[in-house]
This record gives C-alpha cells, structure tokens and sequence, in this order.
C-alpha cells in the first residue's frame, strides 16, 4: 500500500464522518460544519495527488485547495448567515423544523 | 464689436436654452426658470445690439451664412442666417420689449402655480420668434413661424383650466393654421419653381434678381404671374399670423391669455412675424409690379385688406367694453394700417410703424396688465374708474401710449409712424381709398382711446376691486416707465430726418408732399380726442349699469359692433355649418354602411364560433381533460416527495452516489 | 556546450561567490558566537539526537531570553508609567534575607527583582476554578495562548544568522499562529461560564477581528515591494545605504511610513494595549475575559499579551525599521543581534510611553477607527506601494516626482479622513438614554 | 514519516468523529477546530506549505470565529434534551448506513486501484512560483474567487443584520397581554 493509498483513504475517512454528521445531527450549524469536513477531504485529496501523484505541473494542486478554502470561506459565511436570519425567524435551528420550504 | 452672420445662431439658442432649463428644472424652483429666462433675453439683447452695429456698417449688405441641413437624394436641403438691418431692429425690438415683460411678469405672475411653466414658454416664444427673424431661408422661416404658433397655443391656453382660455387658444392655432396652408402652398410653389428656398444666396436666393425675373416672367393661366401668386400664397400666412381681415377673429379672443402674453403677443411677437415675412419677402411681392404687366398685383391686395383691417379694427374698437378687447382690436387696426403701409409700397414706413407700434403697444398692454393686476382682475372699463389717483404712475405711462397711440404730435413715435405712412398712402397711385381708409382710422383711433382712458382711469371707481386697487410694486412699474420713455424717444428715429427708413433702405427717396397731410391728420387726431372728451369725459359714467352715450344715439349700429360685426357667427353658420353636415353624413355613413356591414360579420363570427365551441368541447377538450388530469395527479403524488427536510434530501443524494460509483467500479470505468 | 550555457553557469558562480563573501565577511567573532556556542554544545551529543538538541536549544533560548525580556518588560513598564505619573514606581524589592550570610545585603537594587517576586506570588496563589466552568477548557485556554504567542518568534530574524526557522512564508505562518490567540481568548470566556467573562470575550473577539484587517493590510505593501514572504529576504531588502548614511528601511519610504503608522495603531490593539484595552480595561470592567481566572493561570495570560506585544513589535522592527541592520555603516562592529534587541526595546517603550499618554477608546470609537480609517488607508497603501514598485525605473528628476506623488497619496487620504473621522466622534451622544 | 501521517490522522478523524457525536456544542466546534488543524498538519506533512499555513489563518483563524459566534447567537430557547427521540435515532441509524456504504465503495475503489509508480522526490512550490501562477495563469479564476468573496460577505452581513421592523415588533408582540383561548 502506497502513501497515496493511505492518504486517500484518510480522506474517505474524513469526508464519511462529515456525511454521517451532516445527516445525522439535527443542528444546522452542525451539519453545514459537516460538509465544511467534506470539503476538506475533498482538499486532502488534491494535496496528495499532487504530493504523490504523476501530475508534472508544480502547485497546481496547492492553486486548486487555496481556490476550494477561498471558496469554503464563503460559503461558511453565506451558511452561517443563513442560519442565524432562520434562527431569528423560527427560534431554532433544527434542521427538520425548517420544512416551509416545500411544494 | 460686431456680431457675424454666422453667430447669429446665438441670439435664438440663449432663449431657448433658458426654455430647456426652465423645462427641466424642479416645479417649485421659481427663481431657476425667471432667472435663467430674463438673463438669457438680456444677453440676446445686447447681442442684437451687437448684430445691429455690424449691420449699421453696411446697410445695404444682406450678410447671411447658409449651410446644409441634411441631404435629400441629389438635393440638399440648406439653411441659413441672415444679416441686415431689417433683422437686427427687429432683433433688438423683440428683445427689448421682451426682457421687459419678461420682468414684468415677474411680478404679473407672482401668485401663479405654474410660475416656471410660463418663464419656460415665454423663453420657448421669444425664442422662435428670434429663429423667425434671422432666418435666411424661408423653410427656416416657417419651422420657426410653426413653433411661434404652438408657443402661442401654449400661453393662450396657460390657464386652460377655463374653458374659454383652451376655446381661444384652439381657436388662435386653428385659424393661424389656415393660413399657414396658404404659406406652406406657397412655399412649395416657390421651390418647385425656383429650386431654393434662401433668401440671399449669392445671386440664386429667391429675393435675389435672377429667380424674381424669371418668376414674374411665368404666367398663369388666370392671368397673374407666378409672382403674385406666390406672394398672395405666402401673404395668407402674414394674413392669418397678423390677424388681418378675414382670419383676423382670433387676436381678439386670445386675450384670454396672461396679460403679458398678450403685451408679447400684440406687441413684439407673433403679429409682428405676419408684417416681418411680408417685409422680408417684399422684393417677390413688388416683383410683379415692376417687371411683369399684369391686371392685379400682389400688393394691391395687401394694401386693400390692410385698410379694411384698419378701419375695422377701430370701428369695432368703439364699442368693446373689455380693456384688454379694446387693445386687441386697437392692435388688429394697427397691423392693418402697417399692411396698408407695405401694399402702398413703403416697407420701410411698415417697419417704422411696427417698431413704435411694439413699444407703445407694449407699454399699453402693461400698463393694462398694471390695472388689471391691481384691480383684482377685473378687466371690464365699466366697472373700473378713478385709478387716476390711485395708480398715478401706471396712469402717466397708460396715457403716454394712449397718446403715441392716437398719434398725438411731434413728442410721440407714434405719430411720426404713422405720418409716414399716410404720406406713402397719399404717394400711391393705384388708388385714394386706402388713404381715406387711414385717415378715417385716425379719428377713430384717438376717439376709442380716449373713451377708454375717460372710463378706465377718471371719474369715481365704480367696483369693489376697483375701490380697493393700488400701483404695483417697482418690478411692474420699472417696465412701464422704460417704455414709456421709449414710447417717446423713438420720435428721434424719423425726426429731423427719416433715419429708420434710410438704414433699413439706403435708396429709398422720401417726397416731400409737403406739410398739408400732417396738418389735416393733426386736425383729425385732435377731432378725434376731442369727440371722445365730448361724449364721454364731459359726463363721466356713473354706475356700471348705465347705458353707453352712444347707444342711445345708434343701438344698432353699436350692438353690431359690439358682436364684432358678426365675424364669428358668420363663420360658425358658413364653415361651421358646412362642418356639421359633412360630419353628420361621415356619422351616418359610418354608423350604416359601415357599421352595418361590420355588424354582419360579427354576427357571422359569433355563429361560426359557437358551431366550433360545440366541436372543441364535446370532442377536444375531453380528451385533453382526461389526459391533463391525469398528469396533474400524477405531478400530485409525486410531489410529496418533496417534503422538505434537508436530511432526507441529502440522504437520497449519498444513496443516488452510491450507486452511482457502483455502477462505475462494477463496470469497469476507470 | 555552448557559449551562452557557459557565460550563465560563470555569471552564477561568481554570484554565489560574492553572496558567500557578503555573508561572511561581516561576519565578526561577536555575530558568530551564539551560533558557535550552539553547535560546540550541539557537537557534544551523540549524531542521533543532534537534530533534537539543535532544536531544542532554540526553544530553551527563546524561552530564556524572552521570559526574561518579558520580566523586565514588567518593571520597566511600571517605572516609566510611574515616572510619567510623577510617582516612583516598584523601588522595595531586593534580594531577599539569607540567614545564612553574616551580613545582609541591603541595596534594593532599584525594586529590579520586583518581577521574580511577583512570579513567585503568582505560582503561589491559590488557583481557583469555578464550580460550573468547563473545567478542560477553563485549563486550555491559558495554554493555547501562551503557546501560540510564542510560537510565533519562530519566524523573527534576531540576527544576521539568528533565525530559528527559516520559512518560505513566514509572514503568512506570523499571522496564522496568531489567529490562534483569538480562540483562547474565546475558551477562557466561554469556560468561565460567567456572563460577564463571555460578554467581554466576544467584545476582545470584535477588536482582535477588526483591527487584524488593517494589520495585515499594513504588512502587504512590503510583500508587495520585495515580493516574499520571507522575514529573512525582506531584512535583506532593506540592507544598504543612499549616499554613504541613509538607510533603505521602510519606514523611510512614504507607503512604508504610512504602513508602519497604520501597524503601530493595529500592533497597540491587537495586543490590547492602552489606549486600545478595552477588553480588560481595569478601571471599568472585571478584568474582561480574565475574571475567572486567579493565580498562575491569570499570569499567563498576562504573560502571553507580553509576549504577542514583544513578537508583534519584533515584526514591525523586520518589516519597517531595517530588522537588524545597524542604521549607519560605521556602526555595523556592533553585532546584529543587539541592534534587533535595541530597536526592540524602542519599540516596547515606545508603546508603554503611548500607554501612559493616550485616554482610552470608546468601543464604537475603536471600531470605526478601524473600520472607517485604518482600512481603507491600508487599503490605499497598497495601491501606494504598487505606484511605488511600477515606477522603480524612473529616472533621477522623475524620483522627486515619483516621491511626491507617492507622499500625496499617504498625506492627502490621511488629512481628508481624519478630517471626517474627528468630525464625526463630537458631540458625544447617547442613543439608549432617556 | 508515515508514522507521522499515521498519528496526524488519528488526530483529524478522531477530533471530527468526536466532534460530530459530542452532544455539547462548544465542544463540537472545538473539536472541529483541531480537525482542521489536523488537516492543516497534514498538508504540512505533504509538503505544502503555503496552503496549510491559508487553511489555518481560513479554518483556524477566521471560519472558526464564525461557527462559534454562530453558536452563541442561536443558543438561546434552544430545547436541551436529555431524551434522544427515536426519530433522530433513526437517522443516525441510517446516517451511519449510508455514510459506511460511502465508506466501503470508495475503500473498495482505492484499494483496487493501482496507481502509477509514485513520484521519487516532493514536488516542491515556493510561495514565489505559487504566487506567479496565481497571478498569471490563474488570474482571472483569482478575480472571480475575489469577487465571489465580496458578494458573499456582503450577502451574509444583510442576512445577519437585523431588520429594524422585526426587532421593534418583537417586544411589542410580547407586551401584549397573552391571548385568551376560549
């Protein structure tokens, strides 16, 4: 088993337990952190490609995680907000109470 | 310092910048739109003046500046300016006596709510005017006369709320309008005869010799020369613009305007264009009578209407009891004598009595506007008296332009205007009734004047508003005191010599025909005063119901004229009437024929519907139903899927992965 | 081989020649001694364990130096505070009573001892822990911050040769253990489970987060100019000397003045120092954050608020004052090192003078200070230092117009801003009084 | 080194798994915090600098900062039951299915794939050459991520800025006298 191997499987790790917290746990806040966990699995893959894969172009790897972090900043403020404007509307943040979205 | 002909541009474009300012600024921004407007005719003043030092310098040099408006196929449409002393008095006159109301209706206006609508419309009209007057190409011209007209339209009908203000200023474009017809005809005849439509343009305009020779050199079938049948086109504009004889019914109702309107309007504006475009195209009119041998010309029509309007005029002045209708048709009298004075032959004399005529006419409708304004807008002679006392400045200045008016000897303009006019009335050999026509009109002018200050101004106030009335502030005054010194000065422009005439025409020759003329018209003015002073100064009225002293001696006569000789209901019951049936039978045509035949194919359209409503629903539709309704219970039931739980939509989204991936590792995808 | 390729490895060998002879021909006995003495005690150890050694005789030097520095930043900082107020300051403690000795030593020595005094009291006070608190993390917090302050002065070129990690991006490494310290703060005040400690936390957490903006900002005209992130290579970049005597520091450019100004204001509040020390402003609340806290633990937290405000003024000395560059050249006998520990001390008394003369902030003051003022100045900064590093070719009568328009740029802003900032802190209002 | 990758795992998975099933969540965001750190240590692990030292300044510095005011603003009325309902154990129940079926078929795609032999030496990338790529080859996705960033601040500080309306309503609906229900 190779390093790239290893790592890839750290990161399946990773971004299982980011899908099991996203679905399992009833706070909102939770479960956005949950995909920000998917996110970075996803980021730990990019690194170890480059690290050990046969990629011949230097830092492309790093260019795509700065790119995916940038944007994973982003989103964790616009979540955020989110949940804190549902908050104020309906008290909590469970995530199965806010079904008014709907058909 | 000297304007050029090429610059000239500047004098309109002020004003109407002041317009566009005045039209874009905020409703309530009052002193904006003033502003703007009196600085911008204040600036074209001084320009005028400018523009008229250069054209001192040469007299006789029509300097103009043409260029091209737009191409046309292989024709070029050109326009152009121009230069001469004929535009710069003009100019300077128009800017003058408009800066002046222009202040004056500063404090005219003040109460108003469409304050700044007003400054926007009189600089709108002061600027057309202006276009009018250095337009070296007579489509220039007519743009500009157009837009005189719609600003006309806009002031008559200022206060449109009234009724009878909206009726007189449909009235003033309607009745304009028919002869601009006559205008527009002309200008067409013109240029498909002569191909320009310049005035001066090298030697190829159309008041140049070439184009005059060759067009009194056509003749017509009835027997006039393509001349005079321009010219009598073209002179149905100057008829309709200047209200002359038949198209003369809407000056009178345009009173219904704001008083400075009308000042603008009588004085220095609009009825002026009609006298300005004759002028300016004199050298077509007269071409015929000096070079083609033909039974009528053009300026004899001219000088027949202009002494009908004139003795009109102030006969139908007599008998008017509104201030403002008596000055109307005073102006209506005035145009006519200027008219005589251009059939007769001497332009220069026209234009003479056109300037004094602007300033004491001006000075006369201000003076009015100061009573009116000051009475509370009363308006009717009868129920106004005794402002003597009470308006001692606007009562000087008031008989002041009565006096140049009446043509009162040697200290007024007027009276050296219209000295000139009689002599060349006397000069003209065609025949005397023009002459006596003009003289008549001079008695009778001093007669209604006088009447009109005797009931106006002496005797006891016979009204509340009247009772209460008291001058005005410096604002309305200050223009009323300029004028009436201009009113005066202007004496020096034929006095010791007739300087006017000699810059707007350096070969004109004035014949001395001695002094007998203005001895017998001194005569009939002081005739005319004195008739006015026996019938109604010496009894001054008393209340307003009382009767007029000369309808005890010829109700009829007065009744008729009081009606203004019937014009209006002459033309309501001619083409009035005519307008009434053709619509009635368009009506019946229309509801009928027409509409009977519209009526059978909706009939038609409505049968053959229902047989395909019947068709649609029993077959179509239900196919469609079955079919929609199936679909919408399908979509229902399906939509409860949607339950709107983050979770679960997250879980299908793994399970739909999951399997996804297991279908690419099972399959072999790499 | 070709003559290019030949021409190109002669002209690389003759650089690092002279780069070696730059390197080492400064280099005398007093700048190389530390690093003698490192590795004769580092050569004294079996090969094995030499890395850790070498690595761990850095940590203990740090901790060494700057838990002394911080001491004596301590006295130093109530004697001048005291000199400013007109009072004496800590003068009593001095060595203690030692029976043992025949006679005792009476000389107080100016209350200099007065810090190790104050340590022993800290380690021996009772260290009380509220019933409720998080216990774990009410532990933690103090940890965290103490290590993450000195973690970074791993990054701070102390001398020619002295620097204890040597990274690639060591600006982007300074902040990012710095970010650490905002976190700590939140444990201790959510840990206490106090009202009060968690109220004044996220207020510390608002400052910390407003003013790193401009800080950072600040920072970015120099990576800007020199194009690294590397203290070391940005030390270098300001070596040298216009006209024999003028040194190439930042500060002496007008994108660095204004950049150094702007890090001095952000540097005060982010070490929570007067006139910016709102969050534990003993005057007014309980001590912020800190209100639970007693003992060893409180000391360090107070020590970590030294240390940040000694790391913090290290980088302003590397990134604007010439790092350890002596400023004139015949002054260049004296070791590297000292001149960074000179320019240091300035820039610690320096903030404790700022300290004893400024009033503080009012919060709403503070925030718009920064937000309103610091930031888009930085931000104008940068705009500067890019002018500035476009217009490096300009010719000699082309510099003064280059200088003038940069200083217009810092100068103009400045004035207008400040105009309007002042403008809108008077008159004082109160929007939730009757 | 693969000691080290081994012992920087434990610390991420373990720190994120504990994170998503500690009931207190301080802790959890806590917790989360050291994931990243984790994953931040691996990056330096692999070598690249510059992007773990971004993750920790991003994760560590300014997104946790986020997460845990967002804790604290919506702590309040928050219903802390003891009682975990059985709904949300069948969630878990099924979260955890799901999230080990992930687990195994990407195990199972790993596993069986062979990579190409791996590179001998670290790629290396200083900051300067990852700078100019930024800047060169990559500066318009770098335009776009700034603006990105913008809109999406701008949009989170009006979703969490609140309405004066709302906020005077509230006390106002709760000065009311309770309703009576008949």
């Amino acid at each position: 088993m190779s390093p790239l191997h290893l790592c890839l499987l750290i990161s399946t790790g990773l971004f299982c337990i980011g899908l099991a917290g996203a679905l399992a746990r009833s706070n909102t806040i939770l479960v956005l952190l949950g995909i920000e966990l998917m996110l970075n699995a996803a980021n730990i893959n990019f690194i170890a490609f480059w690290r050990f894969g046969p990629s011949p172009v230097a830092g492309n790897g790093m260019i795509f995680v700065l790119f995916a972090i940038a944007v994973a900043a982003a989103e964790a403020a616009v979540g955020l907000a989110l949940i804190i404007a549902v908050y104020r509307h309906q008290k909590n943040i469970r995530l199965q109470d806010s079904t008014t979205l709907k058909g | 310092m000297t304007l050029s002909a090429q610059s000239l541009w500047l004098i309109p474009a002020l004003p109407l910048l002041a317009a566009a300012i005045g039209a874009i600024s905020a409703r309530k921004n009052r002193s904006i739109a003033a502003g703007s407007a009196i600085l911008a005719m204040s600036i074209s003043f001084v320009l005028s003046c400018l523009a008229l030092n250069g054209a001192l310098l040469a007299p006789a040099n029509h300097a103009f500046f043409n260029f091209d408006w737009f191409d046309l196929g292989a024709t070029t449409v050109r326009l152009g300016f121009l230069l001469d002393p004929l535009t710069a008095f003009m100019c300077v006159m128009v800017t003058f006596v408009g800066t002046l109301i222009f202040i004056f209706s500063l404090g005219y206006m003040k109460e108003d709510a469409n304050f700044k609508q007003f400054f926007c419309f009189l600089s709108f009209f002061a600027a057309a005017m202006l276009g009018l007057l250095i337009a070296n190409s007579l489509l220039l011209l007519f743009i500009c006369w157009e837009l005189v007209g719609l600003a006309s339209y806009l002031l008559i009908g200022f206060w449109f709320h009234k009724p009878s203000a909206a009726a007189a200023a449909k009235k003033a474009f309607i009745t304009t309008r028919i002869g601009d017809l006559g205008l527009l005809l002309g200008i067409l005849w013109l240029y498909d005869s002569s191909g320009s439509l310049l005035f001066y343009d090298g030697g190829h305009g159309v008041l140049e010799l070439a184009t005059l020779t060759s067009l009194s050199g056509q003749t017509l079938a009835c027997g006039l020369a393509a001349s005079t049948a321009i010219g009598l086109l073209i002179f149905c504009g100057a008829v309709g613009k200047s209200g002359q004889f038949p198209l003369h019914v809407w000056l009178p109702d345009a009173m219904e305007g704001p008083t400075p309107v009308s000042a603008l309007i009588h004085a220095a504006t609009m009825v002026a264009a009609g006298v300005f475009l004759v002028a300016r195209v004199y050298p077509l009119m007269s071409a015929d009578a000096l070079l083609a041998a033909v039974p009528v010309h053009a300026l004899t029509v001219v000088a027949f209407i202009g002494a009908i309007t004139a003795l009109m005029g102030a006969l139908i002045a007599c008998a008017q009891n509104d201030i403002k209708r008596v000055l109307a048709f005073s102006t209506v009298s005035q145009l006519g004598y200027m008219m005589l004075a251009l059939g007769v032959g001497s332009w220069t004399a026209a234009i003479f009595h056109l300037l004094t005529h602007a300033f004491f006419k001006a000075l006369l409708f201000l003076g009015a506007g100061s009573v009116i304004h000051a009475a509370h807008h009363e308006q009717d002679i009868r129920s106004l008296g005794g402002l003597r006392t009470k308006m001692k400045v606007t009562f000087a200045n008031f008989a002041i332009g009565m006096m140049a008016l009446s043509g009162v000897p040697f200290l007024f303009s007027g009276f050296w205007s219209k000295e000139a006019i009689l002599h060349a009335a006397h000069g003209w050999n065609v025949s005397s009734l023009p002459l006596y026509a003009g003289l008549a009109a001079v008695v009778l002018t001093a007669f209604y004047m006088t009447r009109l200050i005797a009931e106006t101004f002496f005797g006891k106030a016979r009204s509340e508003h009247a009772e209460h009335a008291h001058e005005n502030s410096a604002v309305m005054t200050l223009p009323l005191v300029i004028l009436a010194v201009c009113a005066m000065a202007l004496s020096f422009l034929a006095w010791p010599s007739p300087w006017l005439q000699h810059q707007l025409d350096p070969e004109l020759q004035i014949e001395t025909s001695g002094h007998g003329l203005m001895i017998l018209s001194i005569i009939l003015v002081g005739a005319g005063l004195s008739l006015g002073w026996w019938i109604y100064g010496r009894k001054l009225r008393q209340t307003v119901q009382q009767r007029d002293p000369l309808n005890h001696a010829a109700p009829a006569v007065m009744a008729a004229l009081a009606n203004r000789l019937g014009f209006d209901e002459l033309y309501a019951g001619t083409v009035g009437r005519v307008n009434t049936l053709t619509a009635a039978f368009a009506n019946a045509l229309d509801r009928w024929v027409i509409g009977g035949l519209v009526n059978f194919l909706a009939h038609l359209g409505v049968f053959s519907g229902g047989v395909n409503r019947q068709i649609d629903e029993d077959n179509l539709n239900g196919g469609f139903d079955r079919v929609s309704a199936s679909i919408r219970g399908s979509g229902q039931r399906y939509s409860k899927a949607q339950t709107g739980e983050a979770h679960g939509y997250l879980r299908v989204i793994a399970i739909a992965f999951i399997v996804l991936a297991l279908a690419l590792v099972m399959g072999g995808v790499r | 081989m070709s003559l290019s390729t030949l021409s190109s490895q002669l002209s690389t060998a003759a650089t690092a020649s002279s780069a070696a002879a730059a390197a080492a021909s400064p280099d005398s006995f007093l700048e190389r001694a530390p690093l003698e003495l490192r590795d004769w005690a580092v050569n004294l150890l079996p090969t094995p364990v030499q890395w850790l050694a070498h690595h761990l005789i850095t940590i203990v030097c740090i901790l060494a130096v700057f838990g002394l520095f911080f001491a004596f930043t301590t006295i130093a900082e109530r004697k001048l505070l005291a000199r400013l107020q007109n009072r004496l300051g800590p003068n009593r403690s001095g060595l203690p009573k030692l029976s043992i000795l025949p006679w005792h030593f009476k000389h107080t020595l100016f209350g200099l001892s007065q810090p190790f005094a104050d340590a022993i009291k800290a380690i021996t006070k009772e260290d009380i822990v509220p019933a409720a608190a998080d216990k774990l993390l009410h532990f933690l917090a103090p940890v965290i911050v103490v290590a993450f302050s000195l973690m970074t002065f791993a990054v701070l070129p102390f001398g020619r040769n002295i620097i204890p990690v040597e990274l690639d991006a060591a600006l982007l490494y300074f902040f990012a253990a710095g970010a650490a310290t905002e976190l700590a703060i939140f444990m201790a005040g959510w840990s206490s489970r106090n009202k009060y400690s968690l109220l004044a936390a996220m207020r510390a957490l608002a400052q910390l987060i407003s003013y790193e903006l401009p800080l950072i900002l600040s920072v970015v005209p120099i990576v800007l100019v020199t194009s690294t992130l590397s203290t070391k290579a940005i030390v270098l970049a300001q070596s040298g000397w216009t006209f024999g005597f003028l040194p190439h520091w930042f500060v002496f450019t007008p994108w660095g003045f204004a950049g150094f100004i702007i890090f001095l204001i952000a540097a005060l509040a982010e070490s929570n120092r007067s006139p910016f020390d709102l969050p534990e402003a003993e005057s007014e609340l309980v001590a912020g954050h800190l209100t639970e806290y007693s003992g060893f633990k409180y000391a360090l937290f107070f020590m970590a608020e030294y240390f940040g405000l000694t790391a913090l003024s290290g980088l302003g000395v590397t990134l604007f004052l010439g790092g350890w560059q002596a400023p004139l050249p015949f002054l260049e006998f004296i070791p590297s090192y000292l001149w960074f520990m000179g320019k240091l001390i300035c820039m610690i008394v320096f903030f404790i003078w700022v300290r004893g003369t400024l009033l503080r902030l009012r919060i709403d003051q503070l925030t718009r200070l920064a937000w309103q003022f610091l930031v888009p100045l930085a931000l104008l900064n940068i705009a500067n230092a890019a002018f500035w590093v476009l217009t490096t070719q300009w010719s000699l009568p082309l510099q003064f117009v280059r200088w003038g328009v940069s200083a217009a740029i810092v100068v103009i802003p400045f004035i207008m801003m400040g105009r309007a900032l002042s403008a809108s802190y008077a008159p004082r209002s109160y929007r939730y009084a009757p | 080194m693969i000691p080290a990758l081994f012992l920087i795992a434990l610390l991420m998975l373990g720190s994120a798994a504990a994170a998503m099933l500690l009931r207190n969540l301080i802790h959890s965001a806590l917790l989360l915090i050291v994931s990243w750190a984790g994953v931040a240590a691996f990056y330096l692990w692999a070598g690249a600098e510059f992007v773990a030292f971004a993750q920790i300044l991003v994760y560590v510095g300014a997104i946790s900062m986020v997460v845990l005011f967002a804790v604290l603003l919506t702590r309040q009325n928050q219903i802390i039951d003891t009682v975990i309902e059985p709904a949300s154990r069948a969630r878990a129940a099924t979260a955890f299915t799901v999230a080990a079926c992930v687990a195994a078929v990407f195990s199972a795609a790993i596993l069986s794939t062979k990579f190409h032999p791996a590179a001998p030496e670290a790629p290396t990338a200083s900051v300067k050459e990852i700078g100019l790529t930024l800047m060169n080859e990559h500066g318009g996705a770098l335009l776009i991520v700034g603006l990105i960033l913008t809109v999406a601040l701008l949009g989170a500080t009006i979703l969490a800025a609140t309405d004066r309306d709302e906020d005077q309503s509230q006390p106002s609906d709760a000065a009311l006298p309770p309703k009576e229900t008949p």
